[in-house]
C-alpha cells in the first residue's frame, strides 16, 4: 500500500518536475536551476558519505569538470554535449589516481586531503595562466543551446534525475550492503569478503563523474570559468548543510534538504535584503539544534509514532 | 528598497498609479558588501529626491533592490527576478566581474536598458559583445582606466618636472581584480618607461604577507610603487613597508576603497591613490556637495566607496535620459542616453562613447590623488586639482 | 548503605526495570539473572548512567537518585564497568592513576592503592607503560578492576568482572573480593554464579526485569531454580 | 624503535642544514617564514585543544577569532586604551562568549554525529560574520599603532620584528598548554574526558564542567590571538575564514589530539611557503605548497601506520 | 589433507613478540580448543590468520596455498571465517542484513539468493527476530547472529573468539549444541578461544595451550589440564 503511494507520488513529483517550467516564469526556472544543482551536489556527496567518507573535496570535482568543459571546448572545439561528459570524465579519472592513496584516509584526515587537494586544484587553475585564462577565467564564445532556458533546464533536470536513479541503485543493490558494512566497521566489513576499497575506488569515481559533470553542464550554461566562482567553498559547504539538514544516508533527505535551503534562501532574501544571512545561519543552527536527523528522519520519526498510537 | 518598502509605496499611490505607473528599475548589488551596501543606498537617495522633486515624466521612479551575495547564479537569479516578477523598465547595479559574467547571458536575453556601475574586467565587456545598443556601462574598463592613468601622470610629469615616472614596480593582489590590472598596464605604461611587478596574496582572501613582494620591489628601486589590492591590504602594507625601511619617491595604491580611518594613520600622510571620488571633490564641484551633504544627511556615516557617487549618478543619468526621450521606449531612450552630459558629483561630466568592444561607456578614467593629512586631494586632473602635489614621498626616519 | 526503591525504568516502550527493591549493607551482593534481565541497566542506574523513571536510589542515607554520575563516584560508589570504559590513548599506569585522581578521599593513598593493584594483577605492573588500547581483552578487564579499586570505594560494583579472565584469575578475583568484603560493600553481576558465590553473603536473582529470587549464598547454591538455571555447567 | 629514532635524527639533521643553508643564502625567508608560522600556530592551537577533548570540529573557529579582534577594537577605542591593553577584557569577553555558546549550541550536540556538529558550527560562523557585518559593515578596519613597525637592521636586511609576538605568543600557548593538559589535574581530567567520556564521569570528573572550561578556554585564546591580529592586520568580518581552514588543514597534519606538532608543521609550512614566495613571479605557488605539503604528510603518515 | 597449516608463524608489536613460532595444522571436522592466559597470544592469532594482521615472520598456507599476505577478504573468499572478541553488529541493519553481506560478498550471491540462504542459516541457529534491528537483540541472539555472519561466508575454516562469554549456562549449552552441530553439518574445522573450561571440555577434541606467543601443550583437554605448566600458567590452583 504504501509502497504504491510512493511511486505515485514520486511520479507526481516527476511530471511536476518535468511540467514546471511551462507554467512558471523565467524566475523560479533560474532558482530550480541552482537548486538542481546543489542537490546533485548533495546527493552524490551523500552517496559517498554512506561508506562513512566525508568528502569536502566537491567544489574540486565541480571546478574541474566545468574546466574540463570550457577548455575542450575552446581548444578542441568539441560539441557542448561532449565537452560536459568530458568533464565528468576527466573529474572520474582524477578521482581514481587520487583515490589510490587517499581512500585509505579516514574521518577527519580523509575529509581535509579531499579539501587540500580541491585547493590545489584551484591554485594550478589561477597559476597555469596561458591555459586556464588564469585569475580572470575564460569565455565561451556562446552558450548551450544558444542559452535556452528550456534545455538548460532540462539538461540539469536530467542529470539530477541520472543521480537519484544511481543514488537509488545503490541503496536497493548489493552496493548498499557494502557501503553500510564499511561504514559501520572495516575490520567485520573485511573479514565478510567485502573488497572496502574496490568499493571506496567505484563510490569516489561515481560521485566524482557526477560533480564533474555537474560542473561541466554549470559552465556551459554560464559561458565562463573563473577559479572563484568554479572552485568556490560554497560548492562543498552548502550540499553537505542540505544533505545534512534534509537526512543523511539516503535520496531523499539530499534532495529535500536542497530544494528547502534553496528556496528558503531565495526567498528570505527577498523580504530582508540587508542581513538575510544571519537569519540563514540562524535557521541551520536551529534545525541541526532541534531536528538532529534532518527533515526525513524527522518526518520518518513522526510516521511511527503515528503508526505506534493508532 | 526591497519587498516591504515597495507594498507601502503601492498602497499610497493607489489612486493616482491607475493611470500613472511608477517607472520601475530594478538594481542588483552585493548588499552585505560596503560597496553594495552604499551603492543600493546612494541609488535610493537619488530616487527619492527624484521623486520628491515630481518624478520623472511626472511618474515617480521605484527601485527594486535584490542582494547578488556576490555570487554569479545568485546575481543572475536577481536579474531574472527583476525582469519578469517585479517587470522592471531598466536594470541598474553591478560590483564585481564575476558576478557579471553570470548576469550578462540574462541581460542579453531581457535586452532592457541596462545601466551597469561595476565589472571594470575586460573579459565582461567581450562577454556583453558589440551588438548590445542597450548597454551602458559606467565604470571604466580595466584598460580606459590604465591609459588615464599613463595620460595623468603624462600630465604631471610635464607639470611638475621633478617627478620622475619611468621606473614602475607593480605589486597586484593575485585575483582577477589585481592580475587585470597589472596585464592592462603593462603594456600601456611602456609609454611611461619601464614597468615591473609581481602578485601577493590579498589580505582579503586570506594572505596578507607583503613581506616578499615589497622586498623586491625594494630591490628593484622603483621610482614610482604602485599596488593593486584591496582595503584590507593598505595599512599593513604600508607597515610591513616601514618595517623593512621601503620608501618610494612615489607610493600609489589602487584599491577599489580604503579601510575605516586610512587618513588618521600617520603613516598615510603622501600616499598617492588612483579612484574616482573623495569627499574633497565637495570644494571643486558642486552637485559633488549636494551628493556628500543628501547622503550622510540621510544614513549616518560617510560614503566610504566610489560605488555611493556612481550609483547616484546612474540614477540621474537615467532621469535625464528619460526626460529627454519624453517616453520609456526603448530606441527613443536609447538615443536620448546616448546624448547625455551629466554633471556627475565624481567631478567629471559624463557622456557615452564606444571602447573597444561595446557602444556605450561612461567614465573612462580615474583621478590621481594623494592622502595629504588625512584628506584625499585631488591632484589630477588638474581641472579639479584640490591641491599641490607633495614630491617625494617622505622616507620613514623623515616623519 | 545502598537502599533501591520500586525503581522502574525504561529504553523507549520497553520496561527494562519493575519495581525493584534491594539494599546493600556493609556485605558483598551478587546480582544474578539471564541476559538482558536488566542488571546492567540497574546498575547504571545506581551510577547515574541512566536515568531511571520512577523509585529512589539512597546511598548512606543520601537521594542519589538525580545526582550525575561523577559525584557519585566521588560520593564512594566505584564500577567497573561491562565494556571496561578505559582511556584507550593513556597508558596502564595513568588509567590506575585517574581512578584515584579525582576522587577526594582517594587521591592521598594514591601510591599505596598503585602498589595493591599491581600485586593483585601483576601483569598490569609489568605493562605498566603499555597503551591500554594495545592491551588483550582479559589485560583490559584486570585494568578496569584495577582502575576501580584505586577510588578506593565504599561500595563497588563490579559488571561481570570475570568475563574474559582466564580461569586462575577467576578464582584469584574472587577471594579477593571475599577477602575485601570486610572493607567494602560490593555489588557484583556474574554469569559465572558458581564462582561468584563463593565470594558473597548474598544474592538476587533478577528475571525479566524484577527480582525473582533473594536469599543468602548458601540459599541460592542449594536453590533448584538456581541450579537447573546457574549452576547447570 | 632504533630505525625510528634514527629517522628522526636524519630529519632533524637535514632540516638544520636546511635552516644554515637559508640563514646563509637568503636570511630573511627564515625571518618571515618563523612570523608567518607563528601566526599559523597560535590560531590552530586553541582548535586543536577544542578538537581533541570536546570532539568537535569548530568550523566557527576564524570567526570566533575575529569576533575577538573586534571586541579588542572596539574597547581600544572606546576607552582608548592600547590593544595589547584591551587583551584583558577581551579574553574575559570571549570567555563569556564560550560559556554562552556552549550552553545554548555546543552542549547540545556533544552526542551527536560529528557531521551535525560540523554544520552546527558552520550555522555558528555563518551568524557570526554576518552579524559583525550588519553592525560594522564589511569596511576593514585597522588600528595604526607605531610599535607594530618596529624593525631592526643586521647588515644590509632591514626587516619588522613586530610579528614575533606571534611566534612569542605560539610558543607561550603551547608551553602553557602542555602543562595545563599535563600536570594541572583539570588539565589531566579533561584529556581523559578527551579520551572517553564515559570513563571520565565514572572515574569522578565533571564532564560536562570540563568541555564547558576547555571551549571557554580555546575562546579566550582565540580572544589573545584575535587582539594580537588585530594590531597588525586589518579586521572585517570574513577575515576568519580562511584561518579557520588552515588552522583545520594543521589540526590535521599534526594529528587528532596533538599540540607539539603544530609547532613543527606550523614551521614547515611557513618556512616553504616563504621560500617559493622569495622567488619573484612564482608566489601565486606559494599556496600550493601548503596545501600539497599537508596532503603529503597526512597520506604517507597513514601509509607508515599500516605497514606497522 | 590438513585445510590450514601454520608454519612457526610470528607476530611482533614494537618489542612484544605476541605470536611467537606457531606451528600448527587444523583437518575438516575437527573442532580445537585454543586457550591460554590473558595476552598469550590467542586473538592475535587468529587475527594472522584471517588476515586482519600480517605476520612479522612465518606462513599461514591454506588448501595448500600460502596465504600469508593475502588481505582479509580475499580469504574470507577462500573460506576463513572468524568471529570478534569484541563484537560490533553492523547497525543501521537488521540481523538478516547482517547475515546475507556474507553471501552476497564472501560467496558472491545476489541480493534474493542471499536472503533466501541467510534466512536459512537463521533458522538453522534457531535464530528468531531476523527482522530486528540488530540494536534489539538479546545477547544469545547476538551471539547466534555472529555465528551466521561466519557461516555466510562459506567457511571451511572457522575461529570462534569467546563467543560463549557472558552467556548463563542454559544459554551457553544451547550455542555448544549449535556449534557442534554446524562443525558436523558443514564438515568444518573449527577453532574455538574460550577461559571457560567446561565450554572447552564439552566442545573440543584438542586443545593447544599458548603463552607468551608460544604453544606449552597440547593434546585433549583432560590430558593438558593436568599439565604442571598449563596449571601453573593458566588454571591456576587447584582448578
Ligand atoms: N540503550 C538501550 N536501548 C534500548 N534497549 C536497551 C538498551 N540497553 C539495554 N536495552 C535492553 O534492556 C534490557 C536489559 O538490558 P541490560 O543490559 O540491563 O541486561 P543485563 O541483565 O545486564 O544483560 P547482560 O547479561 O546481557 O549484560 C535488554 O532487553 C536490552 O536489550
Ligand atoms: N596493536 C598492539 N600493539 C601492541 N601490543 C599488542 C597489540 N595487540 C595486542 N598486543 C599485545 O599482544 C599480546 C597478545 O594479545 P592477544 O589479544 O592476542 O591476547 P589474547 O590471548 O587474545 O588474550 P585475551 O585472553 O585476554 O583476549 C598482549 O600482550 C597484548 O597486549
Ligand atoms: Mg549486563
Ligand atoms: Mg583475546
Amino acid at each position: 500500500m504504501s509502497k504504491y503511494i510512493k511511486t505515485i507520488v514520486m511520479a507526481a513529483v516527476a511530471v511536476l518536475a518535468v511540467a514546471f517550467p511551462f507554467y512558471t516564469g523565467a524566475y523560479p526556472q533560474s532558482i530550480a536551476q541552482s537548486v538542481l544543482t546543489y542537490m546533485i551536489l548533495a546527493v552524490s556527496w551523500d552517496m559517498l558519505l554512506r561508506t562513512g567518507q566525508i568528502s569536502f573535496g566537491i567544489a574540486g570535482f565541480f571546478g574541474i569538470g566545468s574546466y574540463a568543459a570550457v577548455l575542450s571546448m575552446l581548444y578542441l572545439n568539441l560539441p557542448p554535449m561532449l565537452t560536459i561528459l568530458i568533464g565528468g570524465i576527466i573529474a572520474g579519472a582524477i578521482a581514481g589516481l587520487l583515490g589510490i592513496a587517499v581512500l585509505r584516509l579516514r574521518g577527519m584526515y580523509f575529509a581535509i586531503v579531499t579539501l587540500a587537494v580541491a585547493e590545489i586544484f584551484r591554485i594550478i587553475m589561477t597559476n597555469l595562466k596561458g591555459f586556464t585564462g588564469g585569475p580572470e577565467g575564460e569565455l565561451l564564445p556562446q552558450l548551450i543551446f544558444q542559452g535556452n532556458p528550456y534545455l538548460t533546464y532540462y539538461l540539469m533536470f536530467g542529470m539530477a534525475v541520472l543521480t537519484i536513479i544511481i543514488s537509488e541503485i545503490f541503496l536497493r543493490s548489493r552496493v548498499h550492503y557494502a557501503l553500510t558494512a564499511i561504514r559501520n566497521d572495516e575490520i567485520v566489513a573485511r573479514s565478510s569478503g567485502v573488497n572496502i576499497f574496490k568499493y571506496l575506488v567505484i563510490i569516489f569515481i561515481v560521485t566524482s563523474v557526477i560533480q564533474g559533470m555537474t560542473g561541466g553542464i554549470n559552465a556551459q550554461t554560464y559561458g565562463f570559468v573563473t577559479p572563484e566562482s568554479s572552485f568556490s567553498l560554497d560548492y562543498t559547504l552548502l550540499p553537505l548543510a542540505m544533505a545534512l539538514l534534509g537526512g543523511i544516508y539516503g535520496t531523499m533527505g539530499p534532495v529535500v534538504g536542497a530544494l528547502l535551503l534553496g528556496i528558503v534562501s531565495e526567498y528570505l532574501k527577498l523580504y530582508i535584503p540587508y542581513g538575510h544571512l544571519v537569519i540563514y545561519g540562524i535557521i541551520v543552527v536551529i534545525v541541526i539544534l532541534y531536528m538532529p536527523q534532518g527533515i526525513v528522519g524527522l518526518a520518518a520519526r513522526i510516521r511511527k509514532a503515528g503508526a505506534r498510537n493508532e | 528598497a526591497g519587498g516591504q518598502g515597495e507594498q507601502g509605496e503601492q498602497v499610497e499611490q493607489g489612486e493616482q498609479a491607475a493611470e500613472k505607473d511608477p517607472i520601475k528599475l530594478g538594481g542588483v548589488w552585493p548588499l552585505a558588501d560596503i560597496t553594495g551596501d552604499q551603492g543600493s543606498k546612494a541609488a535610493q537617495l537619488a530616487v527619492e529626491e527624484i521623486n520628491a522633486n515630481g518624478g520623472v515624466l511626472g511618474r515617480q521612479l521605484e527601485l527594486s533592490v535584490i542582494d547578488s551575495e556576490l555570487k554569479p547564479e545568485k546575481g543572475r537569479s536577481a536579474i531574472e527576478r527583476l525582469a519578469t516578477v517585479e517587470d522592471v523598465d531598466i536594470f541598474v547595479g553591478g560590483m564585481s566581474s564575476g558576478v557579471h559574467l553570470g548576469q550578462i547571458p540574462s541581460l542579453k536575453k531581457y535586452e532592457k536598458v541596462t545601466m551597469w556601475t561595476g565589472a571594470a574586467s575586460s573579459k565582461a565587456e567581450e562577454a556583453v559583445g558589440p551588438d548590445a545598443d542597450w548597454y551602458f556601462h559606467l565604470h571604466p574598463w580595466d584598460y580606459t582606466q590604465g591609459q588615464s592613468y599613463v595620460d595623468g601622470w603624462g600630465d604631471i610629469s610635464e607639470k611638475y618636472p621633478e617627478i620622475k615616472v619611468s621606473d614602475w614596480f607593480l605589486a597586484y593582489e593575485d585575483g582577477a581584480f589585481g592580475t587585470g590590472s597589472f596585464q592592462a598596464s603593462q603594456n600601456l605604461y611602456t609609454e611611461l618607461g619601464e614597468m615591473t611587478g609581481e602578485s601577493f596574496k590579498s589580505a582579503a582572501t586570506g594572505g596578507g604577507d607583503y613581506t616578499a613582494v615589497l622586498e623586491h620591489a625594494k630591490e628593484y628601486g622603483p621610482e614610482v610603487f604602485i599596488w593593486a589590492g584591496y582595503d584590507a591590504d593598505a595599512l599593513p602594507m604600508l607597515e610591513t613597508a616601514k618595517a623593512i625601511d621601503f620608501a618610494p619617491p612615489i607610493y600609489l595604491g589602487a584599491p577599489p576603497g580604503w579601510p575605516q580611518g586610512f587618513g588618521e594613520s600617520p603613516l598615510s600622510n603622501y600616499v598617492m591613490l588612483y579612484g574616482m571620488w573623495a569627499p574633497s571633490m565637495n570644494s571643486v564641484s558642486g552637485v559633488s556637495k549636494h551628493f556628500y551633504e543628501a547622503y550622510t544627511g540621510k544614513y549616518d556615516g560617510e560614503p566610504q566607496t566610489y560605488f555611493a557617487p556612481l550609483s547616484y549618478s546612474a540614477i540621474y543619468i537615467l532621469k535625464e535620459g528619460i526626460e529627454r526621450a519624453g517616453t520609456l521606449e526603448k530606441e527613443a531612450l536609447i538615443e536620448a542616453l546616448e546624448n547625455t552630459e551629466y554633471d556627475s558629483p565624481l567631478g567629471q561630466t559624463i557622456g557615452f562613447s564606444p571602447s573597444n568592444i561595446i557602444q556605450h561607456q561612461g567614465i573612462w578614467g580615474q583621478k590621481i590623488l594623494q592622502w595629504q593629512n588625512g584628506k584625499r586631494e585631488v591632484i589630477w586632473p588638474f581641472e579639479y586639482q584640490t591641491a599641490e602635489p607633495v614630491y617625494p614621498f617622505p622616507g620613514w626616519d623623515e616623519r | 548503605m545502598l537502599e533501591i526503591r520500586d525503581l522502574n525504568s525504561h529504553y523507549g516502550k520497553l520496561h527494562v526495570l519493575r519495581d525493584i527493591n534491594l539494599q546493600i549493607g556493609n556485605e558483598s551482593v551478587g546480582l544474578f539473572g539471564p541476559n538482558g534481565s536488566g542488571k546492567t541497566t540497574l546498575i547504571n542506574a545506581v551510577m547515574g548512567l541512566w536515568k531511571p523513571t520512577s523509585g529512589s536510589i539512597n546511598f548512606n542515607e543520601e537521594d542519589i537518585t538525580n545526582i550525575d554520575t561523577y559525584n557519585i563516584a566521588r560520593k564512594g560508589i566505584a564500577l567497573v564497568p561491562q565494556e571496561r570504559e578505559l582511556f584507550p590513548g593513556m597508558n596502564v599506569q595513568e588509567n590506575l592513576e585517574s581512578g584515584a585522581a579525582y576522587i577526594p578521599h582517594a587521591k592521598d593513598e594514591l601510591e599505596s592503592s598503585l602498589e595493591n593493584v599491581y600485586s593483585i594483577f601483576p601483569i598490569l605492573k609489568e605493562r605498566s607503560k603499555q597503551l591500554a588500547v594495545t592491551l588483550s581483552g582479559g589485560q583490559q578487564r584486570m585494568l578496569a578492576v584495577g582502575r576501580a579499586l584505586m577510588a578506593k570505594p565504599k561500595l563497588l560494583i563490579l559488571d561481570e568482572p570475570s568475563l574474559g579472565l582466564q580461569p586462575s584469575l577467576v578464582s584469584e578475583l574472587f577471594e579477593k573480593l571475599a577477602e575485601m568484603k570486610e572493607t567494602v560493600s560490593i555489588l557484583v553481576t556474574e554469569q559465572n554464579v558458581r564462582e561468584s558465590l563463593k565470594a558473597v553473603d548474598r544474592g538476587y536473582v533478577l528475571e525479566n526485569g524484577s527480582v525473582a529470587l533473594e536469599d543468602s549464598a548458601e540459599g541460592l547454591s542449594t536453590n533448584p531454580h538456581v541450579i537447573k538455571s546457574y549452576l547447570g555447567l | 624503535m632504533k630505525t625510528s629514532k634514527n629517522l628522526q635524527l636524519t630529519i632533524v639533521g637535514i632540516a638544520a642544514a636546511i635552516g644554515i643553508l637559508l640563514i646563509l643564502w637568503k636570511p630573511s625567508v627564515l625571518i618571515y617564514g618563523l612570523q608567518g608560522a607563528g601566526l599559523y600556530a597560535a590560531v590552530a592551537l586553541p582548535m586543536a585543544l577544542i578538537l581533541g577533548i570536546v570532539g568537535i570540529i569548530n568550523l566557527a573557529h576564524g570567526e570566533f577569532m575575529m569576533l575577538g579582534a573586534y571586541l579588542a577594537y572596539w574597547f581600544s577605542t572606546q576607552f582608548g586604551i592600547d590593544p595589547l591593553l584591551a587583551m584583558i577584557p577581551v579574553l574575559i569577553s570571549m570567555g563569556i562568549v564560550g560559556v554562552i555558546t556552549y550552553k545554548t549550541t555546543i552542549h547540545r550536540v556533544l552526542g551527536a554525529p560529528e557531521l551535525n556538529q560540523l554544520i552546527l558550527t558552520f550555522g555558528i560562523a555563518m551568524v557570526l560574520s554576518q552579524v559583525v557585518n550588519l553592525i560594522a559593515t564589511s569596511q576593514p578596519r585597522k588600528l595604526s599603532l607605531d610599535y607594530v613597525t618596529a624593525s631592526a637592521k643586521v647588515g644590509e636586511l632591514s626587516f619588522g620584528t613586530y610579528d614575533f609576538i606571534f611566534v612569542a605568543a605560539a610558543v607561550l600557548f603551547l608551553a602553557g598548554l602542555l602543562f595545563f593538559l599535563r600536570r594541572t589535574k583539570l588539565g589531566k581530567a579533561a584529556v581523559a574526558v578527551g579520551q572517553n567520556p564515559k570513563g571520565a564521569r565514572l572515574v569522578g570528573i565533571n564532564v560536562d564542567r570540563t568541555y564547558l572550561i576547555i571551549f571557554s578556554i580555546a575562546l579566550g585564546l582565540l580572544g589573545i590571538i584575535g587582539t594580537l591580529f588585530l594590531t597588525s592586520h586589518s579586521i572585517f568580518p570574513l577575515v576568519g575564514g580562511s584561518y579557520t581552514m588552515k588552522s583545520f588543514c594543521l589540526v590535521a597534519m599534526a594529528g587528532i589530539g596533538q599540540l607539539k606538532p603544530i609547532l613543527w608543521g606550523s614551521l614547515a609550512l611557513g618556512v616553504s611557503e616563504s621560500f617559493i614566495m622569495s622567488f619573484q613571479g612564482y608566489g601565486g605557488w606559494a599556496d600550493i605548497v601548503f596545501f600539497a605539503i599537508i596532503v603529503i604528510v597526512i597520506i604517507s603518515r597513514a601509509y607508515k601506520r599500516t605497514e606497522s | 589433507m590438513s585445510k590450514l597449516v601454520l608454519q612457526s608463524l610470528t607476530k611482533r608489536f614494537g618489542g612484544l613478540v605476541a605470536v611467537n613460532g606457531v606451528d600448527l595444522e587444523m583437518t575438516e571436522g575437527e573442532i580445537l580448543g585454543i586457550i591460554g592466559p590473558n595476552g598469550a597470544g590467542k586473538t592475535t592469532l587468529i587475527n594472522l590468520i584471517s588476515g586482519i594482521h600480517v605476520p612479522t615472520s612465518g606462513n599461514v598456507f591454506f588448501d595448500g596455498k600460502d596465504i600469508s599476505t593475502f588481505p582479509a577478504h580475499e580469504r574470507s573468499k577462500m573460506g576463513i571465517a572468524r568471529t570478534f572478541q569484541l563484537i560490533h553488529p553492523l547497525e543501521n541493519l537488521t540481523a538478516l542484513q547482517n547475515v546475507m553481506i556474507g553471501f552476497m560478498f564472501a560467496q558472491g550471491m545476489n541480493q534474493k539468493d542471499a536472503g533466501v540462504a541467510a534466512q536459512k542459516t537463521c533458522e538453522s541457529l534457531k535464530l528468531e527476530h531476523v527482522e530486528r534491528d540488530v540494536g534489539q537483540l538479546t545477547i544469545l541472539e547476538t551471539k547466534k547472529m555472529e555465528i551466521a555472519k561466519t557461516l555466510a561466508c562459506g567457511p571451511k575454516v572457522l575461529f570462534l573468539d569467546e563467543v560463549m562469554a557472558g552467556l548463563n549456562s542454559d544459554e551457553t549449552k544451547d550455542l555448544i549444541e549449535t556449534v557442534k552441530r554446524i562443525a558436523q553439518e558443514h564438515n568444518l574445522a573449527i577453532g574455538v578461544v574460550e577461559h571457560v573450561m567446561g565450554v572447552i571440555k564439552m566442545l573440543t577434541a584438542r586443545v593447544i595451550v599458548l603463552d607468551a606467543g608460544e604453544i606449552i601443550a597440547q593434546g585433549p583437554y583432560n590430558e593438558v589440564s593436568q599439565k604442571p605448566e598449563v596449571i601453573k600458567a593458566y588454571l591456576g590452583g587447584e582448578a
